[in-house]
């Protein structure tokens, strides 16, 4: 963080990676051709430039090579969490024990924080509903469920995916 | 198949016809918003299987300016809701 | 029926629907709405003149899809600029009413208000 | 080989199409707000996503198929910060949560 | 028919591309005033008119050596799939008028809309340059369209440049009757929008001169014909569709009301007369061509009766256009030739848009004395206007000339106008339009005689003006009332349609002494209608005439008031937005009727 | 009956049903929910009559800038619902409406139902003139070639709208921020989806613009895709409206309109007629002028939802 050289090597590295990303979705919507390719350049850098001014680099970036298995696991979630609402929602007794369930969270008010808010709102019978300073407010579907300990577990794996550097 | 797609592309539209029934009831504003949320999630599914149906390749990006579009109008329900308040600048 | 005959009945529905709407709601935004309604009534009218001209490869006429494209802009601008009226209106008489019969408000001066 | 995809295509929008149903009948049953915005968020992106999943195969390339799974990407990420964003607005107006059940702290 | 029944090929012709240039200078400078925005502003539209006004000229002279219609086709791509643009004498002659209104306009509005010193920029005199120039482009568009669909973004131009002219005080009242215009102007122009749809539908393109070859009675043919022509009504606001335009004009500041009342409704009446005389040509019109008139007599008798009843003068000068707009509609029933049963382009033609143009340049000029007026004395009560005509002499003259000019005192160019549409009348033995047409006149001179009656007598006290009037603003309001009273000399035959020549007929004298027998009709309907100050105005054997017209006036009144009411009513919104589509449907089954 | 015939039925239906909730629902704000999912529905009309240019258009702008403009002054208005309400014409207005305004529908109707078969149509002739701009887009070959001028004043029209709007404002804030100053937490989750969306939109943005030229897409339908981005990095309060007065803001305003009118004037001077593009140079000129017309539409659209200004410099 010191040495300017190597703030500036992280900020091109982070550039990079973005522009990488918009690249790629690039190709994926206007295929490969080569006379597509400089609006494809035009937009990647117009798009990776607005990025950069947006969401500055921070301190933490996300492993590729954990980002993975997240995903994989959060994909299983969401699955999961749709069979439970249609579950709920199609049984005759409707089952449902609603409130609200409040949980800390260690990490701070920023990027990461919203990263964990937005997973979590794919979660099984979860919903981020609001913050009380370090804490998330969720709504449950039902209370009964082990909501706490599975947020942990999430958090834990998140925490596990972004990398400070 | 595309007898197949074009009874699911029916039944999801009978899926959001129901769901303007919450858009009708409400109670609460914040309800009208979600069923037309609904709508919005429902319209790219049935956008998708119409382009398929049809061999339309190009509805495909009717489907993705949807997709990064609809949230737009939650967006500004969320913003304006509380326009009225004596903070006129609302915060979300 | 074909589909041109659906959505041209549809259109023309809607486009009814809009007229009433326009004519008979007294506030100025559903008013607003209705004439959008209106206007998208029409503009199916115009997607299924194109739909029937179908020919040389083509799905449809491009010619009148062209003139629905450039007629939504304009319909969109009408819209910005008659909600954008209406809320100065409101802003300076605190009421939204085109009745002329209604007293005209509080009467701030508008230059400054 | 095509026989399998099609059934993986059916099988796919036809679990899709009941996700969706589940969405549709939690959003008019359930009893308040945001148990609704529950059944919206979480079935609704569950059937899209199914239904993208079995048009993959249908797309005819790679790149086709990849541009699906954007729209289903991007679909994700907004249902999640809108369902949040509207239910912030809803609990909100609710005033306090009636019912709260303090986890520990990590 | 405007258009000869075989345009020459589909060609530009020589002389074209000054079509183009007529639209693309005042685009040009409204793209250019809005970047440089405040004082450069004004000056890039004032440095435009001179240069639209010899283009006007430009195209008038190339018409006239050419003797045919100039025709561009723009990117050199020909109707149906292009779009051209084509003049022909009635378009030249609009183009003109509307060139010299708008300097005129330009050069009295430089002193209300100046950029105050020590700011860069100001809102209002920044969107009033803009919007002018915008609207002069959008009305030459709709001269020189010659497609439907083009005219239609033209018209929504036009409209889009004239609604905040009329709020750009910012005043509760403007911005409503603002809204309620724009509301009404955009059913009216959706209602067009669908009649484009269904001819498109039906012949595969929207080329005015191609669909004039094409059409024929077809359901949705007339569905698209009666559409159309109620839309249009909505926009020039004939009886009874004119709920927006007294608040609208009376409201906007005195160049914009100018502009307003003088050019912008012409612009979608104009569009009635190409959609009629040429695309429309093989509907059946007779019925059509009487309701029209009829509608237009009806305001005439509204227009008229409610401006007389007016406090203020801006309000009567906006009436005054309601009445004036109905007797623009009179030339229909006068065109209707009944051997080919088809409007026919000729003297009523030439009389009707020679009404128009007058009333532009006369209009314009009473709106801008009228605003002088009211700038002067701070407010523009008619009663409280005694001495005026003493203390701002060349603001009433202005008014008075603008005002005899519009009675159709020769040499104005409605005398004219009124001679084409009497001798038309009395060729087609349509008796009825014939009084309809001189009871317009005497109407018209009732009002104006109004006003410089009051504007004439002494005042009670002595007046203090709270500004001075601007002498340049003086002189442009008189110039262009002059020129209305001049337009009959105006060598007319090269550019509008008249068989039997435009000259009039009776000797000079005898015309001046016939036109005095509207004024003084107009007179007596002033004595009978007019509002009353708490004291008569001063006029000769006041007492007396006071004594016997009492009753009479009593019973006027008693007639006058259910038109108030009436009027009143209409300008309701729903009143209004049900006679629209009344007006549609019944035009629609009269032209399905006579087409069977 | 066949299959998609049901299908198009069932989709006139529902859209029918969402329309009449738009005019017969009681409170405004309901109205206007109702009238974005009419929006999301029409775009699947669109790719049913196979208009696809169209579906985008509408998706963009019904579902998208119209919502939000719209449910805007819903929500500001809110106040004058009651009051205005009460103006509600009487039973007979109503009824006289209802019947006229279902004459009109009818005869439409049987307008739509009795145009000549087989259609008239330009397919052909669009089809045939292709060559002269090298775009594989009929819809952007008749918006940026046959009429062009329309085009060309459409996006006049725009920017009128837009001094219209401007011209709303009280005299002394001009110049000023157009809009409220929207204040968001910074850390919360709008801003969160203001700093992610707006790269992807970008991309989004300009492919929708460049596929245009031969494939549905095109400059507006990408501007509008811009604009909601700019709106929502706006509305999350991380960046301000710029101010009315400032030049460079006034020069992407003009920059689409001015250069078509530029090119269209070269055409006149050295090629074959005003607006006239030369072969060899069509296709790059037309996407020129796109590219403005994509930046202008843009700001356009931003600016028109932002509304009049409401803040002098720095408020």
């Amino acid at each position: 963080m010191s040495n300017p050289s190597d703030a500036l090597g992280r900020l091109m590295a982070h550039a990079l990676a973005r522009a990488v990303a918009l690249l790629i979705l690039w190709l994926v919507l206007a295929g490969s051709d080569l006379a597509d390719l400089p609006a494809g350049i035009v937009a990647v850098l117009a798009a990776t430039v607005t990025s950069l001014r947006l969401l500055p680099v921070g301190p933490s970036r996300l492993s590729p090579v954990l980002l993975g298995p997240l995903a994989l696991r959060f994909l299983y979630q969401s699955v999961a969490a749709g069979i439970d609402v249609a579950w709920r929602a199609l049984d005759p007794r409707l089952p449902l024990r609603p409130g609200f369930v409040v949980y800390s969270v260690c990490f701070p008010l920023g990027s990461a924080r919203n990263a964990f808010a937005a997973l979590t709102s794919l979660l099984p019978g979860t919903v981020p509903a609001g913050d009380e300073g370090s804490r998330l407010v969720y709504h449950c579907l039902d209370v009964d469920q082990p909501v706490v300990s599975q947020l942990a577990a999430e958090e834990a794996a998140l925490r596990h995916a972004i990398r400070h550097d | 198949m595309i007898e197949f797609m074009t009874t699911v592309l029916g039944f999801i539209l009978a899926m959001l016809a129901l769901g303007l029934v919450r858009i009708l009831r409400g109670p609460a504003d914040a309800d009208r918003m979600m069923a037309a949320q609904l709508i919005g999630t429902g319209g790219i599914a049935a956008l998708l299987l119409l382009g398929t149906v049809t061999a339309v390749p190009a509805t495909v990006d009717v489907a993705l300016t949807l997709a990064l579009l609809a949230t737009f109008a939650s967006i500004a329900f969320v913003k304006k809701g509380r326009a009225n308040a004596p903070d006129s600048t609302g915060d979300a | 029926m074909s589909a041109a005959i659906v959505f041209g009945l549809c259109g023309a529905a809607v486009a009814g629907l809009g007229l009433y709407g326009l004519i008979a709601d007294p506030r100025p935004l559903r008013k607003i709405v209705a004439f959008n309604l209106l206007g998208s009534g029409v503009f199916m009218v115009f997607g299924v003149v194109a739909r029937r001209g179908a020919a040389s490869g083509f799905g449809g006429d491009p010619v009148p899809q062209a003139l629905v494209i450039t007629g939504v802009v304009v319909a969109f601008s009408a819209t910005a600029l008659a909600v954008a009226l209406l809320l100065r209106l409101f802003q300076v008489t605190g009421s939204a009413t085109l009745n002329t019969e209604a007293p005209a408000g509080t009467g701030t001066d508008p230059a400054d208000a | 080989m095509s026989v399998a995809v099609d059934i993986i295509t059916i099988v796919a929008i036809t679990a899709g199409a009941f996700f969706f149903l589940a969405g549709t009948v939690g959003l008019l049953r359930f009893p308040d707000t945001l148990t609704r915005l529950h059944a919206l968020t979480k079935a609704d992106n569950l059937g899209l996503g199914l239904v993208v999943l079995g048009l993959v195969p249908q797309a005819g390339s790679l790149r086709g198929g990849l541009k699906l799974l954007c729209v289903w990407a991007l679909a994700l990420l907004a249902g999640a910060m809108v369902s949040q964003l509207i239910a912030r607005e809803a609990s909100g107006q609710r005033g306090d949560p009636a019912m709260r059940h303090d986890g520990p702290p990590p | 028919m405007p258009y000869p029944a075989s345009v020459p090929g589909d060609v530009t012709t020589t002389g074209g591309f000054l079509l183009v240039l007529s639209v693309v200078i005042p685009v040009a400078g409204v793209l250019l005033a809005f970047v440089l925005g405040g004082r450069q502003a004004e000056r890039v539209v004032l440095a435009t008119m001179p240069l639209g006004l010899v283009i006007a000229l430009a195209i008038l002279v190339t018409l006239r050596q050419a003797g045919a219609p100039l025709i561009y086709l723009l990117g050199g791509w020909a109707p149906p799939l292009g779009v051209a643009l084509r003049a022909d004498g009635l378009s030249a002659v609009m183009m003109a008028i509307t060139a010299v209104v708008i300097g005129a306009v330009g050069v009295f509005a430089r002193v209300d809309f100046r950029t105050p010193r020590g700011s860069i920029e100001a809102r209002a005199p920044f969107a009033f340059w803009i919007l002018l120039l915008a609207i002069w482009g959008a009305l030459n568009m709709v001269f020189l369209g010659g497609d439907l669909f083009t005219l239609y973004v033209a018209l929504e131009l036009l409209t889009f440049s004239a609604v905040p002219l009329v709020c750009l005080d910012g005043r509760a009242e403007t911005l409503q009757a603002a809204l309620r215009y724009l509301l009404f102007a955009l059913l009216g122009a959706v209602l067009y929008l669908v009649g484009t749809a269904l001819l498109y539908g039906s012949y595969g393109t929207l080329d005015i001169v191609l669909l004039s070859r094409r059409v024929h009675a077809e359901p949705a043919t007339v569905v698209a014909a009666a559409l159309m022509t109620a839309g249009l009504l909505a926009k020039t606001a004939l009886f009874p569709l004119h709920l927006w335009l007294p608040p609208a004009h009376a409201g906007a500041p005195a160049a914009a009301s100018a502009v307003l009342s003088g050019l912008v409704v012409k612009g979608s009446f104009f569009i009635v007369i190409r959609l009629w005389f040429d695309v429309f040509a093989d509907l059946p019109s007779f019925v059509l061509a009487q309701l029209l008139a009829a509608l237009g007599a009806a305001a005439i008798l509204f227009g008229s009766v409610v401006a007389l009843r007016q406090e203020r003068l801006k309000l009567l000068v906006a009436y005054s256009t309601l009445a004036q707009i109905g007797y623009l509609f009179l030339m229909f029933p006068l065109a209707f030739d009944a051997g080919s049963t088809r409007l026919a382009s000729g003297g009523a033609l030439a009389g009707g848009l020679l009404q128009a143009i007058s009333h532009a340049a006369a209009k314009a000029a009473m709106f801008m004395s009228a605003g002088l007026i009211y700038a002067a004395l701070g407010h523009d009560r008619i009663v409280g206007l005694g001495g005026v005509g003493r203390a701002l002499p060349v603001s009433v003259f202005a008014f008075a000339l603008g005002g005899v000019a519009l009675v159709g005192v020769p040499p104005s160019g409605a005398y004219l106008a009124k001679e084409l549409l009497l001798q038309a009348a009395s060729a087609t033995e349509q008796w009825w339009w014939a009084v309809v047409i001189q009871a317009g006149g005497i109407f018209t001179s009732s009002y104006v005689l109004l006003v410089l009656a009051h504007a004439l007598a002494p005042a009670d006290a002595s007046i203090t003006l709270r500004a001075p009037v601007g002498r340049i603003q003086e002189a442009s309001a008189a110039a262009l009332a002059l020129c209305s009273l001049l337009l009959g000399l105006a060598p007319w035959q090269a550019y509008l349609p008249a068989p039997d020549g435009i000259a009039p007929s009776t000797p000079a004298l005898e015309a001046l002494s016939a036109s005095l027998w509207p004024l003084l009709g107009g007179a007596a309907v002033a004595i009978l209608l007019g509002r009353k100050g708490d004291r008569l105005p001063r006029i000769p054997l006041g007492q007396v005439v006071a004594a016997t017209v009492g009753p009479a006036r009593r019973a006027a009144l008693a007639l006058s008031r259910p038109i108030e009411r009436i009027d009143n009513m209409l300008r309701q919104w729903p009143a209004a937005g049900l006679s629209l589509l009344a007006l549609a449907v019944l035009l629609g089954a009269a032209l399905l009727a006579a087409s069977r | 009956m066949t299959v998609a015939s049901a299908l198009e039925m069932a989709l006139a239906a529902v859209v029918l049903g969402v329309a009449t909730w738009t005019i017969a629902a009681r409170e405004t704000f309901a109205a206007v929910v109702g009238f974005v999912t009419y929006g999301l529905l029409l775009a699947l009309i669109w790719v049913r009559l196979d208009a696809v240019d169209v579906a985008l258009v509408e998706a963009a702008i019904g579902g998208g800038l119209g919502g939000v403009l719209l449910l805007g002054a819903a929500a500001r208005l809110r106040v004058t619902e009651t009051p205005t309400a009460t103006e509600r014409p009487s039973a007979t207005v109503r009824v006289g409406a209802a019947l006229l305004s279902a004459a009109v529908a009818a005869a439409l109707a049987t307008g739509v139902i009795l145009l000549p078969d087989p259609a008239p149509t330009l397919a052909p002739a669009a089809a045939a003139n292709a060559t002269a701009t090298g775009l594989g887009n009929p819809v952007t070959n008749v918006l940026m070639a046959f009429r062009a001028m329309d085009t060309m004043l459409e996006k006049v029209v725009l920017l009128l709208a837009l001094v219209g709007v401007w011209s709303l404002a009280p005299d002394r804030l001009w110049g000023g921020h157009p809009g409220p100053r929207h204040r968001a937490d910074p850390l919360g989750t709008l801003a969160f989806l203001a700093r992610l969306l707006p790269p992807v939109g970008i991309v989004v943005g300009i492919y929708v613009f460049w596929t245009g030229k031969d494939h549905p897409g095109g400059a507006f339908q990408g501007g509008t895709i811009l604009a909601a981005m700019w709106l929502l990095v706006m509305m999350a309060g991380i960046a301000d409206a710029p101010q009315v007065s400032s030049r460079r803001l006034r020069i992407v305003l003009i920059a689409g309109p001015g250069i078509f009118l530029a090119v269209g004037l070269a055409g006149f001077a050295i090629g074959s007629a005003f607006l006239a593009y030369p072969v060899a140079y069509a296709k790059p000129l037309i996407l020129g002028i796109e590219v403005a017309m994509t930046l202008t539409i843009a700001a356009t659209l931003g600016l028109l939802l932002a509304g009049a200004p409401e803040r002098s410099a720095g408020q």
